[in-house]
């Protein structure tokens, strides 16, 4: 085979090609396919992102759901809402729902969705990855859901401490439901990572070197390695405890050698850079919400970039302070306080940097601009409490109390979802091409804000007054009824707040004013693309000259893909070189029927571990198919 | 720090109640507190000054406030120097300020080593599900007592609590006394405590251990060394068989389901898997912490122990209503 | 969507029956007959790990050492001299057999003798493999368990065909 | 877009496809290596956590694994790298001969290689459900298990593949060339395995 010749016959956009006409053929290229098989082969990163979003949002409302359940029952003491065996499998539900169907997801939705639109390509790298992703995403999720309504729910917390969840403590199938529900969304945030770290290594518009790359895209790359190094771990931590509670292995069995704090070690190795997988993202919205709405570039770019490496490197090193109260040795307790401090500075300097940059700039008080005040306020407030709990003495009296609880609220729902709704506000014109309500969204900003304070601040002082986290019921006049009582009533207008923001969403989605492709007058290359954007993103890929391309005079672009088959142009890592013109893989079904004979595998191996060995070889086969070329050899490449 | 314990009171309100970290009744918790409260001061002054910082941008930000959208003018680095000695200014503060904490922290990390080092009083408490089961060491064999859901401790002594368990991890948590140590299958943790203030105190386990983890509760007392002594003597004497009214309850507590579990000192009661009841009746409450010690109590606990504490291991045993008085009236001798 | 929602309906439904009775813990006492008692405790992960429980505190490895045997005869194996089935053996357990058990009657519960009976059936592997416990936070002594067929005792009670239980 | 844009640079001349870090699927399989990388590591510092709480390691009664099986395994999965680099070598030349032969022949190592394993499994001395140190050394043998025989069945597909009228177009021969890479990492992570699991208990009791 000699050198690939370019043939000339292929039509190319260029100055030739370009426009309306360009559009017809582009579109043709790059849409889904019509109707239910369509939206089921469908590997465009657009729609499996809203897919994630919407399916993220949903587990959103029904851990909602269960944590309203959860403030009924302790709104008083010695209530008889909920029995001791449904509230533990209601508070289990809550934070696994939380944590891995709904916070980790729904930054990976946001991720997939804008990564691609931020960078100046047409689609993510191995897009079929995604969409297998998001349906064992959504699998691991139903078999979580359906076991809890089943009566089959996981009852040993969402991190499932042994011996408790092991073979002799929690009988019947219940934790092994949650070990392989984490299996599943293990393998969903994987496939992801490793698909966004490829498409922002090698698929950024010519021009955009790491220098120029939107802070963003920075943090879901950072997060993506953290997930690609974090995952492992608790992946191999629920094979263990599958295998203890399944073949009989001896793990966890502190009577035959093993160690129940070998789970805590492993679970929490992956436990902390998760809060963190969870957290980058959000100051990667805040960083580029703050750069749109004060008309200038966030201060301190370079700044920021290392802030959010140094998050993501601290992270793997502090796992051991939540183990603080078993009883290790002192002097690696001393160690940990020292990292966990110290993971507070990257994100004191990325503060400073935003409120400098809205010092320095000419802000516009929109919506999401409230959610950034909205998330300094209360994010700093979790980080000084994280501080507290960084020290070993005062963690003693704090750990597993309402304090603790009131902390992660603070760090999660203060430091990532505030972010997040912000998100949303800000990049709902580039989803839906509508505008949001401002005025909805400033009732809904300023209830969601209150609420969470009277929700949350309380729990803080019961955890100092001695209540003990995850207990069903408390006795009466241990002063922390008056207490409970107004968290109980906050978390009602709270969730109240939360269903209005998505009422905004689904009002605005057909009765909002049109958006026109760029509202804010931001700089990314998110922006220059349609509202929504059309299937192929950009008719031309772009050339990236700086920081800010859209706010730069020059706007040149890149001409000659092929365009009546999906083609996009990969570049060098560190400084984006135009390198290959890569062909982007055509839709499929095989990554649904791929996730479904891995589902049936997983599933049954919860009832028979010979379901392991059999198991694999439906999924073997759907891999083969998935990838084995279709249709004639092509001289110029087309992935079938 | 004395303008930090100025700040202190106004946050942490209210009196401490008798299972409150804000107690302080032992020098553990004297110093955990004393050190939080340096914490809380820090925090609060630091959170003040990022809230004035914010405030001050949004007010500035406001003067300068437009509606038109895009770029505005990239700022004249000139303009930027001094943010930029801002920014290392601000960094450098945090971690000073991280670091006199982490010096705090050391501090009190070694005083409470010191505080705990010699103990004459060794207690060993195994965490059960849902109870706790306290042993008094003594190098006297004969000299140990076996309690069960209740601590007593003398005022002004260390004592060390070491920790097991027998099943699932527990945390033995007593907030007004100091912090909490997990109580882990296969391991051993040891807890110091020397209280400061005579009181009865409740304790309760910290770590999610299943279903009746809201109802594990133990009743502490710290009382002078004398009281403790006469309590300790008490706890050492068996209890005979008891004549009269009593007699039928003893008949049925030893012939029935009770001895197959419970033990009684001085009786054929020996039943080591559940909290022995030697000296029942001189506790505070029944069924660590589920219910506070009175004859109904008493009876509606034996009557129907699912419906106070659902899922505890302790089966419903099928009792007449004399055979419930007479069981009741036995149990009430046990002081 | 909408071609798969009837079959996952479908499924649950069907899950529906065995799973929520598999996993409910039902810890109030059952007042029920011998056959509903075979049913409601048989097939109950709960009943099987308290039995588990009961198995160690009320001292029955004394003499059936894990289901070896010793003492006692071995519980491993799928030799049963006084019936097999879950209402023979509660009988074993409350009433007591010649040369050797002890009768537990008043001294558990009822209840608790059916959960115990659940948890020694369980130890020849009879019971639903989604039932069963992997293994006991404990030593594991235990023998692989031993279901080769040896010479058959002289059977009190007719032999049941045991699968009806299922 | 009413104005025509600035078109400054030409895509058309590009390669479609590249050896080593220029292709998409090299960082793919890099990624991969991480993942794998972090997971193998973690189950051998379970291991480690695990024996550094005992005093006799591998625990009294039970015997370190026997020797000939894995070292066997571990010799032939070195001498496979010969024809994996020969396929590498192929690949990148584009030789489409050379390179299906070198494929069969990796094929049948693999199969012999699973032989191989399925009789070390046979003798470790120890079951599964003996205690951890059991359950530790069978965690990391199936996690290799499953390794080589995904990657095995990797080189069987590519090896049918490059039998068909799609063998002989640029982009297979990458996959067949990263395929060696990945096989590579494969008796890389081997090799510290083996020795932990193998030499040390003998060297350190």
């Amino acid at each position: 085979m000699s050198e690939e010749r370019p043939r000339d016959d292929y039509l190319r956009d260029g100055p030739n090609l370009t426009g309306a006409e360009l559009d017809a053929v582009l579109d043709e290229t790059w849409r889904d396919g019509p109707g239910l098989m369509g939206w089921i082969r469908s590997v465009d990163h657009k729609s499996i992102g809203k897919r994630y979003l919407v399916t993220a949002i949903v587990f959103l409302g029904l851990g909602g759901i269960l944590a309203a359940l959860m403030r009924i029952q302790l709104s008083g003491p010695g209530h008889h809402f909920l029995g001791p065996d449904r509230y533990n499998q209601i508070f289990t539900m809550h934070g696994t729902t939380m944590m891995f169907l709904f916070a980790v997801p729904v930054m990976d939705a946001m991720a997939i969705y804008l990564v691609p639109l931020m960078i100046g390509t047409r689609n993510t790298a191995f897009p079929r990855l995604n969409a297998f992703s998001y349906w064992m995403y959504l699998a691991g999720g139903t078999l979580l859901w359906v076991a809890f309504v089943l009566n089959v729910g996981p009852d040993a917390g969402w991190f499932s401490y042994v011996p408790l969840a092991g073979p002799e403590y929690s009988p019947g199938k219940r934790v092994d439901i949650w070990a392989q529900m984490v299996t599943f969304t293990e393998v969903a945030a994987l496939a992801v990572a490793v698909s966004l770290t490829a498409t922002i290594l090698k698929k950024r518009a010519p021009g955009m070197t790491l220098a120029r790359m939107p802070i963003f895209v920075w943090a879901i790359l950072i997060v993506s390695l953290m997930v690609i190094l974090s995952m492992p771990s608790v992946a191999l931590a629920s094979s263990m405890l599958l295998a203890d509670r399944l073949v009989g292995t001896q793990f966890y069995n502190s009577y035959e050698l093993g160690d129940p704090l070998l789970w805590q070690h492993l679970f929490w190795f992956f436990g902390h850079p998760e809060v963190y997988i969870i957290f980058l993202p959000a100051a990667g919205f805040v960083s580029e919400i703050v750069q749109a709405y004060t008309g200038r570039q966030t201060f301190g770019y370079t700044t920021i970039v290392l802030a959010l490496c140094a998050t993501g490197l601290l992270a793997f090193g502090l796992w051991v302070h939540h183990m603080f109260a078993t009883g290790l040795p002192r002097l690696g307790y001393a160690f940990y306080t020292a990292a966990s401090m110290a993971v507070s500075i990257p994100a004191g300097i990325q503060i400073f940097c935003w409120i400098a940059t809205i010092w320095t700039g000419r802000p516009r008080f929109m919506v999401p601009m409230l959610w950034v005040v909205g998330f300094i306020v209360t994010f700093v407030i979790g980080g000084l409490t994280g501080v507290m709990l960084a020290s070993v003495p005062i963690d003693l009296q704090v750990h597993d109390t309402y304090f603790v609880v009131a902390h992660f609220h603070y760090v999660l729902i203060g430091g990532a979802v505030f972010p997040l709704l912000g998100a949303i506000t800000y990049w709902f014109p580039k989803f839906t091409g509508r505008m949001m309500s401002e005025g909805l969204g400033k009732v809904s900003f300023w209830l969601s804000f209150l609420s969470f304070q009277g929700t949350f601040f309380p729990m803080h002082i019961v955890g100092i007054e001695g209540m003990p986290r995850r207990v069903y019921t408390y006795p009466a006049g241990m002063g922390w009824d008056t207490l409970n009582l107004i968290s109980s009533i906050s978390a009602f207008v709270f969730a109240g707040s939360v269903i209005l923001f998505v009422a905004n969403m689904l009002l605005s989605m057909r009765g909002g004013e049109q958006a026109p492709d760029n509202p804010w007058g931001a700089p990314g290359l998110e922006w220059k693309a349609a509202s929504p954007p059309r299937p192929y993103n950009h008719a031309h890929i772009p050339i990236v000259l700086d920081n800010t391309p859209l706010w730069n005079a020059e706007q040149p672009v890149a001409y000659g893909l092929r365009v009546e088959d999906r083609e996009l142009v990969l570049t060098t890592v560190l400084d984006a070189r135009p390198d290959l013109r890569e062909p982007s893989p055509e839709p499929t079904a095989w990554p649904l029927i791929a996730a479904l004979a891995t589902t049936v595998m997983f599933i049954s191996s919860i009832f028979t571990p010979w379901a392991v060995a059999i198991g694999s070889v439906p999924i073997g086969v759907a891999l083969i198919a998935w990838f084995w070329p279709k249709g004639p050899p092509h001289p110029d490449p087309v992935i079938e | 720090m004395k303008r930090a314990a100025l700040i202190l009171p106004l946050l942490a309100p209210g009196c401490a109640g008798i299972q409150s970290a804000n107690g302080r009744d032992a020098v553990q918790g004297a110093l955990i507190g004393r050190l939080f409260d340096v914490f809380l001061g820090v925090a609060v002054v630091v959170y003040a000054l990022v809230i004035v910082y914010l405030a001050l941008a949004l007010l500035r930000g406001r003067r300068h406030r437009r509606r038109e959208s895009g770029l505005q003018g990239e700022p004249a680095p000139s303009l930027e120097r001094p943010w930029r000695i801002g920014l290392i200014l601000f960094a450098s503060a945090t971690a000073l300020i991280l670091f006199g904490l982490a010096i705090a922290t050391w501090l009190t990390d070694r005083a409470l080593a010191k505080a705990g080092a010699e103990a004459p009083l060794e207690v060993e408490v195994i965490g059960n599900q849902w109870w706790w089961e306290v042993r008094y060491q003594d190098p006297v064999a004969s000299r140990i007592v076996r309690t069960a859901n209740e601590l007593h401790l003398p005022v002004g002594q260390t004592t060390r609590l070491t920790l097991k368990s027998n099943d699932v991890i527990h945390s033995m948590w007593i907030p007004n006394l100091s912090g909490k140590q997990d109580m882990i299958p296969g391991r051993e943790s040891d807890l110091a405590l020397h209280p400061t203030r005579t009181g009865t105190f409740r304790a309760q386990c910290a770590e999610f251990c299943g279903m009746q983890h809201a109802n594990m509760a133990l009743d502490v007392t710290v009382e002078s060394p004398a009281d403790f002594r006469r309590w300790y003597e008490a706890q050492l004497v068996p209890q005979p068989a008891p004549g009269g009214a009593a007699a039928a309850g003893y008949a049925i507590f030893q012939n029935r389901q009770c001895a197959s579990c419970h033990a009684v000192g001085g009786t054929p009661a020996s039943g080591q898997v559940a909290p022995d009841l030697t000296h029942v009746a001189s506790r505070n409450t029944i069924a660590a912490g589920a219910l506070p010690m009175s004859r109904e109590n008493l009876a509606r606990w034996v009557s129907d122990p699912q419906a106070v504490k659902p899922g505890n291991n302790m089966p419903k045993v099928p009792l007449s209503q004399s055979e419930l008085g007479a069981l009741v009236a036995y149990l009430e001798t046990l002081k | 969507m909408s071609l798969r929602f009837p079959e996952v309906i479908a499924a649950m439904l069907m899950l529906a029956a065995t799973g929520c009775h598999r996993e409910s813990r039902d810890y109030r006492s059952l007042a029920l007959q011998a056959q509903d008692r075979t049913k409601a405790f048989g097939g109950n992960a709960f009943h099987l790990a308290q039995g588990q429980r009961l198995y160690a505190w009320m001292n029955c490895a004394g003499c059936h050492s894990h289901g070896g045997g010793g003492m006692g005869p071995p519980l491993r194996d799928d030799e049963w001299r006084y019936g097999g089935s879950l209402p023979e053996i509660v009988t074993t357990i409350l009433d007591g057999r010649p040369n050797g058990m002890p009768s537990f009657r008043g001294k558990i519960t009822e209840d608790q003798a059916w959960q115990l009976a659940t948890y020694v059936r369980s130890l020849s592997a009879r019971t639903r493999e989604d039932i069963l416990s992997g293994r006991a936070d404990e030593p594991s002594n235990v023998e692989p368990p031993v279901l080769d067929e040896r010479k058959p005792v002289r059977r009190v009670t007719p032999r049941q065909d045991d699968a009806s239980e299922e | 877009m009413t104005e025509q844009p600035r078109f400054t640079t030409d895509l058309a001349p590009l390669r479609t496809y590249a050896f080593g870090h220029r292709s998409l699927t090299w960082w793919g399989i890099v990624a991969f290596f991480l993942i794998e990388g972090t997971a193998f590591a973690l189950a051998v510092a379970a291991y480690f956590y695990l024996m550094n709480q005992e005093k006799y390691w591998p625990p009294q009664p039970i015997a370190p694994p026997g020797l000939l099986a894995g070292t066997l395994f571990t010799i032939l999965l070195l001498l496979s790298e010969i024809p994996n680099t020969m396929a590498k070598k192929a690949a990148e030349a584009k030789d489409l001969p050379a390179l299906r032969k070198l494929l069969i022949v990796s094929s049948a190592i693999g199969l012999v290689l699973m032989g191989l394993r399925a009789w070390e499994l046979d003798s470790l001395n120890v079951l599964w459900s003996e205690n951890a140190y059991g359950s530790a050394v069978w965690l990391l043998l199936v996690l290799h298990t499953t390794h080589i025989g995904t990657d095995w069945v990797d080189t069987l597909v590519l090896a049918a593949l490059m039998h068909t009228e799609h063998g002989d177009t640029g982009r297979r021969y990458v996959d067949c060339a990263e395929n060696a890479m990945y096989w590579r990492f494969v008796w890389l992570l081997w090799l510290p395995i083996y020795v932990m699991l193998y030499w040390l208990p003998r060297l350190v009791t």
